[in-house]
Parts: structure tokens; C-alpha cells; sequence
């Protein structure tokens, strides 16, 4: 059977080339960068290589760039970390509804300990309005905390203006750019962010390794006490071939990223075209066109995300849903709730993510199986109209 | 994930329509929770000589639906008042743990279509 | 020029078996194990079998076993988690003066927010006084943290014991097993432990993830907030390379744990043996018996551990120190310290430490290179004798 | 980590050692940061005729130590109080940050060595 993997935002397969550079790493070359010896010396200056090589992805300086063991963690380290820095409990910081977990579980851990935190809505399009942003400042707002672009629906948020209004505000600018990097040109600098945070698996590096982006001379407390290892702001003896292997699948990204977007776009138009013009009570979820290269998110009317799932997974396909039994919650998304999808339409949302390796033929392959899945499943629905639907073919 | 069993049950799912003019319907859940189940059946001497179901729901909502329509057809209303939430679970071969909900569903759907049965009864006879 | 390892307690190399083990999981079998398809399937079934063979290597319940991403997190996660799940601020935790950094730096951090904590001292040789723990107990001790076996001096510590009065008086018990795990036998049931933390990097394991085990029933809150990972109790996309790759080791070190013992043990006593007749004005540190397998540790009259590690490193040979030089900070080894060297004596301490692939022929290079480089920095110190030392030779 | 330069004074240091009688004597650093300098002078006509040191510590601080005895055998007095820790790490090509405290001590041996040279000076002058 064919197998088509359509789920890069969940994760994406190691390059070939990021598994070369790493595997030295995982042989011969296993020192300990703290070491003064030989072995010690090249693990630091693989990683210090590895460093460079992030930096320059999104135009920072190395020395802004911090290694930890996932997206997960830079994100809890950006909240904690800032807001240990200063110090001030009952200080305030800004969010948005369709934050990752990792962005709002961490808000929901500093309210217990006393922060205040508001979550700023979205449009049925995923976007937060800055004028919003403006109006949520208080005396004491010392973080923004506002993603790139939405891992379920894709949507680009408007991310300078969102920081320079955070600026003029006297607070700090982090941003979640963990689905953004290596898919969209991103410019530190330019953009005027604070913080950012990234994953190797989602650039087709290794799992178990990230990075926060922190620009000089912004106050952070460490999230992991311990050695002194990246200049002490995180501890731990240094996943080397983890970076080493994230520092090259961000020199791919920069490389190859305009034929990447190209290729993603591409794609994705033609699937959500052939699904729309296949599939009847079908929904598009997120913004048109601001939207991730390679996102695309459905909602079929009357079914369930996860038999959805299941059937694509009995035809080799890949994919991913926001509906609460692939959260192992029983809430559906908290991001389609925050669209304002009813929630029917939220558990039948699918999410097909194209990455680097999928082929028109990969589509294809897909919209001749998926509008057959609905139909069964819609036959089986206790929600679907009487008498069936109309399939256009 | 799933078993086999339940597997085949999710794609190849025993009764699943609708029957006209049924003896009894029960429908449980919700769309919030993202499961609905809907169970028909045909009554006759006491004894369910048809059933059916529609569900919009995850694999486990599906198959647990599927089997709790073969564990039932041709049994006494009685020995399918006895049919509980384990038994269906069981009779798949289990289920995961974040999954035992779904199978509640299934057999609530059941007793309700069998209560929506004795209402009617009452009304008519 | 010959190569010898002897830092096996900073790093150790990747075990040839557990690279295998690790690559198809670099290549095609990258899925996303919250994923329900195929490819997520597959990763999730190698992360349970990972967590059994983590857990029957110290006897613990599958359950029972956290992934995270370094020895550092687990020791951080094991603090902050049990401090906060149990949220009596002002609470009293229990530690030693020699533990790791990773365990006195997330103290301290307890300490900033309100914590009170009791370093327990150590005699000359290392060893945690059961009596001394006795005492300490206050009305709000939550916690009592002492590591299995020291990461400098190779001292192991009375665990059972101290387990046993940590329990008597209502307290969980962590230990920071990271130098143990692997080289001494552990099972967490008989000695009643409810907590601890181990490195895979420390095993012939990859560099960048850690465990901590976690009785059933011990209340604990996430370090890392995000995703429904491991129970909920540690957010981020799994690393399932690096999860698979532990749990290899894991299972390599209980089958061939006996084995390994025997062989460290052997080179450990011909290392100190020929070290003590060799050179004068030298001293082992730590305890004579009560040691990790693979342990040794000397000071140098006269000399500074820097200087020594750099002319080991010219003749090929990878060592550590506790000398302040090498530790980035301006203080020698706290743990030297609190086993009462005066500063000199610390300064001038090598660690040198054995592993698996280690061959007699490695120490009698090592023997046939050490005594001259002491020697002669010897012959260069403002510290040393007029008119020099006797060396034996 | 260190430089070619470095590892070279390092490996062969000039001018280890002590010498009898010397004119000037100096030394710096305590045994509690784990730097010890000492400098010996023999000095003619204002002059270093020779300069020896003994070090304890790291490879640093015996590769600068080895370099200002290099710098200024043969200056004047006077041209040797214009060394600077600056000029000793410059000279060694540079040294890594957290090390630089090191060279301070090569230094200020020096100096230390010079006003020592001149107390007895004025003592016996
Ligand atoms: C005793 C001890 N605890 C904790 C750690 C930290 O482990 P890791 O470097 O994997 O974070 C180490 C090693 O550095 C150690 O020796
Ligand atoms: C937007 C976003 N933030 C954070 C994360 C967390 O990254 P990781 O799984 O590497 O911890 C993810 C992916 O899961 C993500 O999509």
C-alpha cells in the first residue's frame, strides 16, 4: 500500500544530511563540551558551528541563541524565564487564545503563582487584531507572548506590528515560531522581537532539541539550574549531536528556504482546491492566503476527526485532527473553538500538513481516497441530513 | 492503538442505518463531547428482531456501537437489559483507557432505545 | 599519538548496539508517537518498550518512569515537582553540601522563592552521616535529596539507611543516581526510594535525555508544561531516538552489569595502586571501598588541575578536574571543599575515570606519562619544596 | 580553547625557575583562587639582566608568566612598567575571556618584582 506522510506540522522526518552530520557526533566525536581536552574541543565547537548556523536562519547573533530539549522547553523558559527575571509577582503579561499548549499551560502555571494573564481573542480567520493588543496593556504588562503562525489552521499573525506596539508599551516581545522557522523568511532584527522560540523535528532536524532566541541584553532566569552550560542560563551536559543536527537542518532551511515555500504553496493550493471542489459541506479553517506554506485544515460537516483519521490511516495517509479524541481530552481544539466553530464542526476538522518530500502524485493519491472515507462515514452519521448529501465528483 | 477486533468493527460495522417506524430509538451524547449515538430497533415478542445504528464518533465510538447491535439482535429484551458497558468493552477485547468512555455510550444508547420501547408501550397499550 | 578516555563520568560514547538501535528511528521511523496512524504507532511501541527496560533495570514499574531531556531536568523536575505539587511554601527540603550542581542550584532556586533547605556536611571521605539526617527534620520537611554516588570523589552513599529514616519521619526520598545508574545495582522497591534521576549520556546512551523515576501514587507537578506527554507529567514532542537509545543501554548495563563491575573494579585498583607507588605527595580522594567502580580521584601537592589536565590532553589523555580553572567559576570543586581539602589540595586534584572500553594497556600509558607531568609542574610551582620532592619511581 | 602561542608558552616555558640573591622579588595571587606568581629580577644599570618565574596554576597563567619574562628581558625599568596585563595577552595572540584574570597576575608579578627592587633600593641606598 502506498503510505503518504501529510503531517509535518506534528513532526517531520530527519534529512539525510542533518542524520550525516549528526552521526560523528553519535560515534568517535562524544566528548563533553565542557572539557578542555580534544574530544571536549571539537563537541564545543561543533555545537558553537551549530549555533552560528541558527542564528544566521533567522538574523540573530550567535551569542543571542540558547540550545534546550524542545520547542516545548524554550517556550516555558521564555515565560518563566522573564518573568522570574523581573520578578515582580503579580506582574502581567499578554497571550493569545490559540496559543500551543506549551504557551498556555506555562500562562496557566504563572497565574496560579499569581500572575495576571490575558488571552486575547481572534478573528473566525485566526488573527489577532492589534488594536486588541493595544488595549490589553496594563501598568504592569511585561510580556507579549504572540505565535508566528498556528500550528492547527496555519494563519500568519501580524507579528511586526504586533511587537512594535509592544514595544511602545515598554514590554517585552517573545514569539512562538516553532511551525514559522525554516517555513517563512523570519528577521529578528527587522521584526524587533525579544524572544523566539524554535524545534529541530519541525525543520526536519532531530527531536529532543530547540532553541531560544534571546536578544542581547534582554533579562532571563534559567528554567534548568545546574552547570554553566550555555552561559549558564541553561543547564545540562550539551545534546551534541541533537544540536549539531539542528544547526544543519537550519542551514538547509536558509538554503533552500524560497524553493521550499515555493513547492509548499504550490501543493497546498492544489490540494485545498481538489478537496473543495470534490468534497460538498466543507470548510476551509484559517486564513486564505496568511497562511503556513504547507497548512491546509478541513471541516467535514457530520463526521468525527478521529474515524477520519483512522480511514486515512487504513489507506496510508498521515494526518491529524482537532478533534477531542486525538487530544486525549474531551474537548475538541481549543484553536477552532477560538474561530468560533460550533463543536460538530470542530470535531471533524482535519489537518493535512505537506512537507518537503510530498509529491503531486501524494495529493493525488489522497483526493482519491478521502471523499469515499466522508461519504461512508457521513452514511454513518446520526447528524447528517436525512437522505444523504450531494458528492460533487 | 486499537485491538483487531475493534478494528474490524470500525470498518466493517454490523447494522449500521436506520429503521423505519422502529419499536424503540435511543440516542445518547453530544456534540460537544463529540459523540452521538443513535440505536433503532424492531421489537417482536419481547425480543429485538432488529436493530440499527448511526454514530458520529471516534473508532471506539463506532465499533463499540457496531457490537453492542450483534451482542443484542435476537436476544430477549430481559438478557439485553443485562448487556452493561464491560461487557461490550469485553466483548471487543478491550479497549484503551482513554477510550472506556466511548463504550458507556454504546450500551446507554441501547437501554435507551429499549426505554424509549416501554414508553411507547405504556402509551399504545 | 595514543588516545585514552578516562573522563567516563563527564560523557561516555554512544555504545556501538545502542546506535543501531537508535538509527531506524533517525530515518524512516520518525512519527510523532501522540500521532494514532502508522508511523505514530510505531514510535509509541518503542517508547513503552524503552520505558520497561529503563524500569526493570532499577526494578521500577514501567509506570513509574518519566522521560525528560537530561539527568539536570530530572533532578530539577524531581525538586520543583514535588515542592510544588505538595505547594506548602515555606516548606523544608533536605539535601547535601556534595550534590550536583543541577540539585544545589535548583535548591538555591527553592531558597529565592521561600524554601528553607539544610545542606547536610560530609566526613573526609565523603559519606552523608545517617545521624546528621536525624537531626535535621523539622516540622515541614517535604523532601529529603541525596545523591546515590558522587560525580567527583566516587563516594556511595548509605541510601537504604537513609531512605529508611526519610521515611520514618513522613518524607519523600529523591536520590540522584546519574553516576550510579549502570555501575552499581539499584532497585528502587528494596530501598524504598521514591525517587530518582538518571542521564542516558552517563550509560552509553545519547546525550540529551534523562529519566526520573516517580513511585506510583507520589504526588509530583510538570517542570515542563505543554502537550499530554508522558502522562502529563512532561510536555514535548517525545525524543524518540533518544528515548529508544536509553532504553538500550539500559537493558546493555543490567545484563552486563556484573561484568562491567568486575572489570572497572580491577582497573580502578591497578590505576590507584600504581598512581600511590609512583608519585609522592599525592592523596586518593574519597572513600577507599564505598566507590563507583570506575572512580579515582587524587590531588597533587603543589600543582593546579588545570595545567595537569592541558599536559595530559598534549599526551593524549582525557581527564577531569575540580580545579576552579576548569569549572569556569573562580572556586575550586564544592565537593572537595566539603570533604575539608584546604584550596591548594583542590586545586591540584585530577579525576581520572574508567569505563567499559578501557584496557589495562590505557592505564599503563597513562602511568607511563602521569609522574613526569607532575613532575615537572612541580619543578615550575612557587608552592613546592626547595630544593624539590622525592619522587618514587 | 587556547591559542598556538599559548600552548606553545605553555609547553616551553621561558625562563622557569629562581634565582639567588635576586635584586627584586614578587609575588601575587593566593592559593584560595589557585594562582600563585612568583617573579625573580637581577637587575644592572636599571636594566633586567634576568628574570625567572615559578607559577602555580593553570595553562594560562604559566604561559603568561612564561611571556613578560620573554617581554622585557633586556628593557629598562622604566620600559617594563609600561607592560600591561593588556600587552602580555596580546602578545600570547589573545586569551580566552574567563582567562584573562589570569594574565592580570603575569603582570602585576612584574610590577610587584619592580617596587620590590627599589624598596631595597632606597634601604640600601
Ligand atoms: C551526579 C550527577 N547529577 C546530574 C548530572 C547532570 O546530568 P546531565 O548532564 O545529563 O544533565 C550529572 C552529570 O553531569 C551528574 O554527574
Ligand atoms: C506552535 C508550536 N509550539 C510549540 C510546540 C512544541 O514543540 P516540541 O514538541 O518540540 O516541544 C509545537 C509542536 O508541537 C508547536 O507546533
Amino acid at each position: 500500500m502506498r503510505r503518504v506522510y501529510l503531517d509535518h506540522a506534528a513532526t517531520t522526518a530527519v534529512h539525510p544530511e542533518v542524520l550525516q552530520t549528526m552521526l560523528p557526533y553519535l560515534q568517535d566525536q562524544f566528548g563533553n563540551p565542557s572539557s578542555i581536552y580534544s574530544w571536549g574541543r571539537e563537541a564545543k565547537a561543533a555545537i558553537e558551528n551549530a549555533r552560528a548556523q541558527v542564528a544566521v536562519l533567522i538574523n540573530a547573533d550567535p551569542s543571542e541563541i540558547i540550545f534546550t530539549g524542545s520547542g516545548t522547553e524554550a517556550d516555558n523558559f521564555a515565560l518563566s524565564g522573564v518573568t522570574d527575571a523581573l520578578d515582580q509577582r503579580g506582574a502581567h503579561i499578554i497571550t493569545s487564545k490559540i496559543e500551543h499548549h506549551a504557551i498556555l499551560h506555562t500562562a496557566e502555571a504563572l497565574e496560579r503563582k499569581g500572575y495576571k494573564v490575558t488571552y486575547l481573542p481572534v478573528n473566525t480567520e485566526g488573527l489577532v487584531n492589534p488594536e486588541t493588543l493595544k488595549e490589553a496593556f496594563t501598568e504592569g504588562t511585561v510580556l507579549v507572548s504572540i505565535m508566528f503562525a498556528n500550528n492547527e489552521i496555519g494563519t500568519i499573525e501580524p507579528i511586526a506590528e504586533l511587537a512594535q506596539i509592544t514595544k511602545e508599551h515598554g514590554a517585552l516581545f517573545h514569539t512562538d515560531a516553532v511551525q514559522a522557522v525554516g517555513n517563512l523568511p523570519i528577521d529578528v532584527k527587522q521584526l524587533d522581537i525579544d524572544l523566539l522560540s524554535l524545534s529541530g523535528h519541525k525543520i526536519y532536524g532531530p527531536k529532543g532539541v530547540g532553541a531560544l532566541y534571546v536578544r542581547r541584553g534582554t533579562r532571563i532566569k534559567p528554567l534548568l539550574h545546574g552547570g554553566a552550560q550555555e552561559r549558564k542560563l541553561r543547564a545540562g551536559t550539551e545534546n551534541v549531536p541533537g544540536i549539531v543536527g539542528l544547526g544543519k537542518a537550519a542551514e538547509l532551511a536558509r538554503l533552500e528556504l524560497a524553493e521550499r515555500q515555493t513547492h509548499l504553496t504550490e501543493l497546498r493550493e492544489y490540494l485545498i482546491d481538489g478537496v473543495l471542489s470534490s468534497i460538498d459541506h466543507v470548510r476551509l479553517n484559517g486564513h486564505r492566503s496568511l497562511r503556513l506554506p504547507g497548512n491546509t485544515n478541513f471541516s467535514f460537516e457530520y463526521i468525527e476527526g478521529e474515524s477520519l483519521l483512522l480511514s486515512l490511516d487504513l489507506a496510508g495517509i498521515a494526518a491529524s485532527s482537532g478533534s477531542a479524541c486525538t487530544s486525549g481530552s474531551l474537548e475538541p481544539s481549543h484553536v477552532l473553538m477560538a474561530i468560533g466553530l460550533p463543536h460538530e464542526v470542530a470535531h471533524g476538522s482535519l489537518r493535512l500538513t505537506i512537507g518537503r518530500e510530498n509529491t503531486k502524485e501524494d495529493i493525488d493519491y489522497l483526493l482519491s481516497v478521502l471523499p469515499n472515507i466522508v461519504k461512508r462515514l457521513r452514511s454513518m452519521s446520526p447528524l447528517a441530513p436525512k437522505g444523504g448529501l450531494s458528492h460533487v465528483q | 492503538m486499537y485491538s483487531e477486533k475493534v478494528m474490524d468493527h470500525f470498518t466493517h460495522p454490523r447494522n449500521v442505518g436506520e429503521i423505519e417506524n422502529p419499536d424503540g430509538v435511543g440516542e445518547v451524547g453530544n456534540t460537544v463531547c463529540g459523540d452521538v449515538m443513535k440505536i433503532f430497533l424492531r421489537i417482536k415478542d419481547d425480543r429485538i428482531e432488529d436493530i440499527k445504528f448511526k454514530t458520529f464518533g471516534c473508532g471506539a465510538a463506532i465499533a463499540t456501537s457496531s457490537m453492542v447491535t450483534e451482542l443484542v439482535i435476537g436476544k430477549t429484551l430481559q438478557e439485553a437489559k443485562e448487556i452493561s458497558n464491560k461487557t461490550v468493552a469485553e466483548a471487543l477485547g478491550g479497549l484503551p483507557c482513554q477510550k472506556m468512555h466511548c463504550s458507556n455510550l454504546a450500551a446507554d444508547a441501547l437501554h435507551a432505545a429499549i426505554d424509549d420501547y416501554h414508553k411507547k408501550q405504556k402509551v399504545s397499550g
